[in-house]
């Protein structure tokens, strides 16, 4: 059923009748030529681009609870592309430009908003590395700007300019970044890719996965097993456990990321804002929560709650520098679990396994990647080679020394 | 959260200053023959479980000492707290 | 007539004629009373850590109590006389005494502890504030964690106070010395008074 | 005018008169009030409008859930949005405004909504708004947010202050009603340390609220007797008006205390609320119970509220919201409000009870097995309408409606860690249940005990297991004691537009098409009809949402599942939770000994993390930075510049396995290195990349003083830690950070030596043969005063540092200055030093930025294959010694007078500009004033093998293009003959 305006009349006049189920509720087959573990944004994103870009119908995705319930369904909703190193920048940047089309190509509105983002810098040390990013991004084709402090105090002149511990000296922007309602991102590429023939299977949990010969064929699940062609992993926060089940270590820890939302306010903040100085990241939903982050509690957690100490971190960081939100209640906060890789990057790429292949590691940058992490795992599991974009996410890239290291800290997690 | 300190009792993990698996302590011989696949292996795979973890934590604002914590990552239930240098001890390392 | 560049600690006290400001910046301790609480700045204190050498442990025990004149003190404690002595860590302690007669601590302790221990001079690293005064327990609440019902005379516990960290030695139960670094001490200061005007 | 809503009785103060305002209207209230009570008593009833519908709305309640009276309180940049008017404690000059609303609150535009509601249902949004696609940007989402959103920010700084504070207790009781009351009395007699919080200003929950007795007092007095035995004890700390927010890791609980919000101005330094971690190994909750709402036909208007509400309106605040009252229920309690409000004289149009065999009343009429079906009133209840079971309709006339459809416990902290509530069939509501928070049990209605007595004996028995009190529980006084057992009525059937979500606008239909199209998980619910997700967090409306999700799944409530409760239990201020980290205070400022002389000399400082930093000392007449800092360059390297480097990390390294510790942590060799010298250290991290660069300094065989980079001083300490604890362990070495303790100085320049000579007592030799490049000794300067002398140079000059105890250092530098005016002595800055650097080709901070390798610095010899050293083995991978990996280079413009930019990117000569072309970046850009011209330092693809190549610097970003050529780093004196001298 297609979505649109007079749709929406139309049912309104006739009792919301027809509405149908937004996803089938199938039992598993025996059999798939594809199974995609993780109902999450990730994996729905990969069934999308797999049915409808790669023409693969004979789909599955299994979640072991509700879909959308991964990340996708607890995070921060940012959209950019302003990354600084080659294995990165392309990848985001095409997961952006997916992003612009998403509303059409899912006739699902995702309330995809280009606010804008601005990360504010500090010190003349990160105005350079900044520098260097906001170029990189240009000579990728993405669009950045930079800012001096009078041209972010135009644009942002509630921001703590008087009486700041580490005075704000100007931002780097990017126009096209911005916002997505999370659910729907989810809600929109399960739609699409039930309607292009992908069984989607909730309340099934992989148990095992079953390995004969160093191949992979198929998943042990709480709804018995399910024979595959191919196997794809996408579940980010728990990758460790599922590898775990075909004897694989991975170069990543499980961390928890809390993140907040105040009560609903009245139009205030214009764009996303991150904060150069402290851990604190902030834009306004349409609904007019201030949503906000800042720093995972950093220890190895796969419980989905943070603890005082990083919520207070990340309320001082918002305080010192927009002290107007003061006032503005916290309303709620929950943890989502990340997997933190070993350098902040991700990792897309076969495995040692035949037939079993990985889509992980996104650290808290998940959200933003979804349609370009989706469309090159689809691309991945379809042509058994990594999408252009997206060659550089290998696993063995720590082996050879090529890691991709945005915030160059080194094979800690926790301080990506 | 509240670590039990062996020395000093409970104290706020915010004192606290975290590093990771506790396995950072068994570092490869520099001259082993597979020193490179070695390294590798303890620079950059985990276990990463969902249970208990022995973990390494720093007592950055108390007394500077390295700490191990075995820790359960599905309740935050923390079993066992140990000076990370008895440990480092007890598996055999020394100078 | 020119001898070369000493390696040792000069041991007689200084002669110099150079001024010394406290951590506030000033040449005279800063004051300050609020409520019944007194917070004042006490520069007037030598200060040298103590670390035990590898398997000198007990001797290293022995020589900070003949230096302290009293047992090293536990964990978590301080204790001696003149010159006093405070638990920082495992086989670790700082020594305490009058800046005027003990300008060179750690000269004197080094040369009690000998090849005992590892001897620092810490002096001028600590910016030392005395909080005395009925209300300092409605104070303390409000900068650092330690379960005061805990923190008797005799206590010493490192903890953090407004992202700075500090050392806290109960002296009486209307008397404590608050340590910090004293690069901080301004920030500590502000701090400390902040809380004595918010319980006032 | 009068309070024409006022009954006799309560617990308020009658004779304090105060006076507030309501939307510019001047109304009157007594102290004891609630904001909520005093509309109630001046009869406003319109308080509000709803989220998306902007329907009328008033109170639902008189407590923390409150959903739909919401206003803006206060004025100026101390307003307050969405703030519960049933929570507000009743001040003198109380300004509150209503919110959401425009022009005004009785005709509000976008009340229009309201007529399209049918095409406004759950999730519509994400179905259209898509095309043309550009719309969506420029015109939907801009109404949308503008409709969105309730109260308004002022956009002014937040003036007020908040403390953050610690406390420990052996118990932590959570809520004062009847059950807490009684488990503080008992921990309390038997010595126990005690807190007792409450989010009331008047302890004593429902007591305050009911007209039964317990012992032979009135409810409310009995609460009052035990709070007065309870503050006369010691070990007791009693926490009124304060929330317990979340249940934390190991018995840690956050409280919000509101120390202000009750007074019209805050007394100077005062906090406006404290932010409380309370440590605990035990915590009873005693949180009470919600009462939950039926759903029927338009049940929102303003006046429609629960029955215990109008209870405690009436008997605590002696309030009614209408002098003609009815009520609908499918219990007995129901039937309590009408009885109590009844002998208030308040007139009983009836209780309407969905039950046949529901009681009969003498007092005022009874309607069983009726129901609610209809209600009217534009801005007001005026009348509802009933259907009677024999098929006909009643119509009452009625200001008021009190709803009861039975209780919901207060369950929410035991899910804040891992527990899930479990369904309890005779209550007909969830439990606590599964995993509570280690250390924590639940007593009363909390816990489904909903009688007072049950609620004494189990607060009495909570307190006694947690605390193991073996003595005798202290005799209960006597109190009602009705069995309870709910049928549950969730709602109407067959009405059409029934909320509950009220405040997010969420009716019965929308749960409904929320299954219709698949959204039948719990999480989905809630996510696809935002129900629950308004600022009371669904406390009125979870449940009820849930049933009728298993009402058309055909499930059990439970088989549907419950959403669980995450903190805090109510919204809290974001400044409560910064306290008095914020503005300048934010975070610690690190002060240099000789920083109050550099802000005599007018120095301009720089953040450098916590410390503040000379960048340079602008003179007379200097209008550009540059000026200064090409200035103090010239004076330095023409004769004598002194530096303040204290802020550089200071550690140190004793034992006798000193020398073989750093040899561990530093890539190059340290053993060999002899008494009285110096050397550079090149420490690297496991993986290889390199994490910092310092000196060594050996003063004794079995003495090092080590310096870090002031950026990475506590990453270092903690990283020689790690080795020392953790890898070395029985290495006999002892760290200490030294930083703090010396107040350390580079004396650069020709005429460094001159110059020292004057501070350093004559006994000590410091000619070059005596104190050559790179020794180090303890000296005494100015006659006598202890001090340790480094002959090291970051500047290339004939450069010295010293360090003397950092009390002395402010005289120091002034001695200094003095001593050297006849060399024409300049004190320079971070800046000039900066500049210095980049000419002699140190790397720095920006070319160690994580991601460097020795190799990649230039640096590549000084890792030694000999020893085993943190980080050899890792540095050696493949792509990290690939020749065509990144060196280290100096870039020099073409046209001397060409800015470069640290940031710009390397491009070939010619061939295209793009990413797939870069052969790598600046990192370092500064004027050099010796070379009078721009210079720096870039990491460049093969670059040491690509000297004299002519390329392109572009910086799209700043709209630069400069052709540079690329040079040995080392600008100045690369024979390094100067630092010799």
């Amino acid at each position: 059923m297609r979505y649109s305006g007079f749709r929406v009349i139309k049912e309104a006049l006739t009792g919301h009748k027809g509405w149908k189920p937004v996803w089938r509720e199938p039992e598993p087959k025996a059999h798939y030529d594809i199974v995609v573990i993780g109902g999450g944004g990730h994996g729905l994103a990969t069934a999308h681009y797999l049915s409808k870009v790669y023409g693969h119908r004979n789909v599955a995705v299994v979640e072991k609870g509700w879909i959308g319930g991964g990340n996708v369904g607890r995070n921060t909703t940012i959209v950019r592309s302003n990354y600084m190193l080659d294995g990165n920048e392309p990848f985001y940047e095409f997961s952006m430009k997916l992003w612009e089309g998403l509303e059409q190509d899912l006739n699902y509105n995702a309330m995809m908003s280009q606010r804008g983002i601005i990360n504010l810098f500090h010190t003349d040390g990160q105005r350079d590395a900044y520098t260097r990013r906001g170029n990189a991004m240009i000579l990728n084709g993405a669009d950045a700007e930079l800012l001096d402090a009078d041209q972010v105090r135009k644009e942002h002149p509630y921001l703590n300019f008087d009486d700041a511990r580490f005075p704000i000296k100007g931002g780097l922007v990017q126009r096209r970044a911005g916002t997505a309602r999370h659910d729907a991102v989810a809600w929109g590429f399960a739609r699409s890719a039930d309607l292009h023939g992908v069984d989607i299977i909730q309340n099934c949990e992989v148990t095992g996965l079953r390995i004969e010969n160093g191949k992979c064929l198929g998943v042990e699940t709480t709804k018995g097993f399910i024979g595959a062609n191919k196997v794809g992993c996408a579940v980010a926060g728990s990758s460790s456990r599922v590898m775990g089940m075909a004897g694989m270590r991975l170069p990543i820890e499980s961390h928890v990321l809390q993140a907040f939302v105040s009560e609903g306010l009245k139009p205030v903040l214009p764009s996303v804002i991150t904060f150069g100085a402290g851990h604190f990241y902030v834009s306004q939903s349409d609904k007019g929560g201030l949503v906000f982050g800042g720093d995972i509690d950093g220890y190895n957690t796969y419980a989905q709650r943070g603890n005082l100490p990083v919520v207070e971190d990340v309320c001082e960081g918002g305080i010192a520098l927009m002290p107007m939100i003061g006032r503005a209640r916290l309303l709620r906060m929950w943890g989502g679990v990340m997997d933190m890789s070993m350098d902040g990057s991700p990792i897309i790429d076969r495995t040692p396994v035949e037939g079993l292949y990985f889509n992980g590691g996104w650290c808290y940058g998940g959200f933003k990647a979804t349609p370009a992490s989706g469309h090159c795992f689809a691309h991945l599991l379809a042509k058994d080679e990594p999408h252009p974009v997206a060659t550089a996410y290998r696993l063995d890239r720590f082996q050879t020394g090529r890691m991709i290291d945005e915030k160059g800290v080194g094979n800690q997690p926790n301080l990506h | 959260m509240i670590i039990n300190h062996p020395l000093l009792g409970p104290r706020d993990a915010s004192e606290f200053t975290y590093l990771g698996d506790a396995s950072l302590i068994d570092r490869p011989d520099w001259q082993d023959e597979n020193a490179a696949e070695a390294y590798y292996e303890y620079g950059y795979l985990r276990d990463n479980p969902a249970g208990e973890h022995q973990e390494l934590w720093y007592h950055e604002a108390g007394d500077r000492s390295w700490l191990v914590v075995t820790r359960n990552t599905l309740t935050h239930e923390i079993s066992k707290v140990e000076m990370a240098r008895d440990v480092a001890r007890a598996r055999g390392r020394s100078k | 007539m020119s001898r070369p560049i000493s390696l040792t600690l000069k041991e007689n006290v200084c002669v110099h004629d150079l001024v010394a400001i406290t951590a506030l910046g000033g040449t005279e301790p800063r004051v300050d009373s609020l409520g019944g609480v007194t917070c004042t700045e006490t520069p007037e204190v030598a200060l040298a850590s103590v670390a035990a050498r590898m398997g000198q442990e007990i001797n290293a025990t022995k020589a900070l109590a003949k230096l302290i004149d009293a047992p090293a003190p536990e964990v978590g404690r301080w204790a001696g006389t003149t010159v006093t002595a405070f638990w920082v860590g495992q086989d670790q302690w700082m020594a305490e005494a009058p800046f005027d007669s003990h300008e060179d601590l750690a000269a004197q302790v080094k040369a009690t502890v000998e090849d005992a221990a590892s001897v620092t001079e810490q002096t001028d690293a600590w910016a030392r504030f005395d909080l005395s005064g009925e209300g300092i327990k409605a104070v303390l609440e409000l900068l650092c964690q330690l379960d005061l019902r805990k923190f008797d005379e005799g206590s010493a516990a490192r903890c953090s106070i407004h992202h700075v960290g500090c050392f806290v030695l109960c002296r009486s139960p209307e008397m404590v010395s608050l340590y910090g670094p004293r690069s901080s001490a301004g920030s500590l200061h502000h701090a400390i008074v902040t809380a004595m005007r918010s319980v006032q | 005018m009068t309070q024409t809503n006022r009954l006799d009785g309560g617990q308020i103060d009658r004779n304090t008169s105060l006076s507030f305002r309501f939307d510019g209207r001047n109304l009157t209230a007594h102290s004891g009030d609630t904001l909520a009570s005093a509309l109630l008593a001046n009869d406003v009833r319109l308080i509000g409008r709803s989220f998306k519908y902007h329907r009328p709305r008033g109170l639902l309640t008189a407590g923390s859930e409150e959903p739909n009276g919401m206003v803006e309180l206060r004025t100026g940049a101390r307003k307050e949005p969405n703030t519960r008017a049933t929570t507000i404690e009743m001040f003198d000059g109380l300004e509150a405004y209503s919110q959401n609303r425009w022009p005004s609150l009785k005709f509000d535009a976008l009340a229009v909504n309201d007529m399209f509601s049918n095409f406004l249902s759950a999730g519509f949004y994400y179905k259209t708004f898509m095309w043309p696609a550009a719309f969506w940007e420029k015109l939907y989402e801009p109404i949308i947010r503008r409709a969105a959103g309730l109260g308004s920010l002022s956009m002014e700084a937040d003036p007020d202050e908040y403390d953050k504070g610690f406390r420990h207790c052996d118990l932590l009781i959570i809520g004062a009603g009847p059950a807490g009351l009684m488990a503080a009395l008992t921990a309390g007699r038997a010595g126990a340390d005690v807190i007792l919080a409450d989010e009331d200003f008047a302890l004593g929950g429902r007591l305050n609220s009911e007209t039964f007795t317990v012992g032979d007092h009135s409810a409310s007095d009995w609460a009052t007797q035990a709070v007065a035995e309870l503050s006369s004890m010691p070990n007791v700390c009693l926490m009124p008006r304060t929330t317990v927010i979340g249940a934390f890791d190991h018995g840690i609980y956050g409280a919000v205390e509101r120390t202000g919000d009750h007074l019209a101005t805050l007394p100077e330094g005062k906090p406006r609320q404290i932010l409380w971690r309370i440590y605990t190994q035990k915590a009873l909750l005693c949180a009470g119970a919600t009462e939950r709402p039926i759903a029927f036909e338009n049940n929102d208007r303003p006046g429609i509220m629960m029955a215990s509400a109008l209870r405690t309106y009436a008997n605590r605040f002696a309030v009614t919201a209408s002098q003609r009252v009815a009520i609908f229920t499918n219990n007995d309690d129901g039937h309590r409000t009408a009885a109590d409000l009844h002998a208030k004289g308040v007139r009983i149009a009836a209780v309407v009870d969905v039950r046949e065999d529901a009681p009969s009343s003498y007092d005022y009429e009874v309607l069983k097995g009726a129901q609610v079906t209809n209600t009217k009133g534009r801005h007001g209840l005026s009348f509802v309408e009933v259907s009677l079971p024999d098929g006909s309709t009643r119509t009452l006339d009625c200001g008021a409606l009190g709803v009861s459809g039975g209780w919901n416990p207060n369950v929410h902290l035991t899910c804040h860690q891992r527990g899930r509530p479990v369904w309890n069939e005779a209550l007909a509501a969830f439990v606590p249940g599964g995993e509570l928070p280690v250390g924590m049990s639940v007593a009363g209605a909390a816990n489904g005990i909903m009688s007072t007595y049950g609620a004494l004996q189990s607060g009495a028995e909570g307190a006694a297991k947690a605390l193991d009190l073996t003595d005798a529980l202290p005799d209960l006084p006597e109190a009602e004691d009705a069995p309870i057992a709910q049928t549950p009525f969730w709602y109407v059937q067959g009405c059409k537009r029934a909320w509950v979500d009220q405040q997010n606008d969420v009716t019965v239909k929308d749960v409904k098409l929320s299954y219709q199209e698949g959204f039948r998980s719990v999480e989905h619910l809630k996510r696809y009809t935002t129900l629950g997700m308004a600022t009371d967090q669904g406390k009125t409306s979870n449940i009820t949402g849930l049933a009728i999700m298993a009402e058309v799944a055909g499930k059990s409530i439970p088989e549907v599942g419950t959403t669980i409760f995450r903190p805090p239990y109510t919204p809290v201020p974001i400044a409560t939770f910064a306290g008095r980290m914020k503005g300048q205070e934010f975070h610690p400022t690190r002060l240099t000994p000789s920083h109050f002389w550099a802000k005599e000399r007018g120095a301009v400082f720089v953040e450098v993390g916590n410390w503040l930093r000379a960048q340079w000392f602008p003179q007379p007449g200097e209008t550009h930075w540059r000026e200064s800092v090409d200035r103090e360059v010239r004076q330095t390297r023409a004769s004598v510049g002194v530096c303040d480097c204290t802020t550089l990390g200071k550690i140190d390294v004793q034992g006798t396995d000193a020398a073989e510790f750093l040899n561990r942590i530093y890539a190059n060799g340290f053993a060999k290195l002899a008494v009285g010298k110096t050397r550079y250290g090149l420490m690297l991290r496991e993986d290889g990349m390199v994490m910092d660069d310092g000196t060594a300094a050996r003063l004794a065989e079995d003495h090092f003083v080590v310096t870090t980079t002031t950026a990475n001083a506590v990453s270092v300490y903690r990283h020689m830690e790690f080795v020392r604890q953790c890898l070395c362990p029985d290495m006999d070495v002892q760290l200490i950070s030294t930083t703090e303790g010396w107040a350390q100085y580079a004396v650069a320049g020709p005429n460094a030596r001159k110059l020292l000579q004057k501070i350093v007592d004559p006994e000590f030799d410091i000619s070059n043969e005596a104190f050559p490049f790179m020794a180090c000794g303890n000296v005494t300067v100015c006659g006598g005063l202890r001090a340790r002398l480094f002959r090291i140079s970051f500047s290339g000059e004939l450069a010295y540092e010293i360090a003397v105890p950092s009390r002395y250092g402010d005289a120091l530098m002034r001695r200094l200055m003095a001593e050297g005016e006849e060399f024409d002595v300049v004190p320079y800055g971070t800046e000039a030093l900066g500049v210095m650097r980049v000419e002699k080709g140190h790397a720095a901070g920006s070319e160690l930025n994580g991601t460097t390798t020795a190799l990649n610095l230039g640096l590549g010899k000084m890792v030694s294959k000999k020893k085993d050293s943190i980080g050899s083995i890792l540095s050696e991978r493949e792509a990290l010694v690939e020749p065509d990996g990144l060196r280290l280079v100096g870039i020099k413009p073409l046209e001397a007078e060409n800015k470069i930019t640290a940031g710009g990117h390397l491009m070939n000569a010619d061939g295209p500009v793009d990413a797939a072309h870069d052969q790598g970046y600046v990192t370092s850009a500064v004027y050099s004033p010796i070379l009078n011209s721009n210079i720096g330092l870039g990491l460049v693809k093969n670059g040491s093998e690509r000297l004299g190549e002519k390329m392109r610097l572009v910086s799209p970003l700043t709209n630069l293009t400069v052709e540079v050529e690329l040079v040995s780093a080392h600008f100045v004196d690369p024979e390094g003959e100067r630092l010799r001298a």
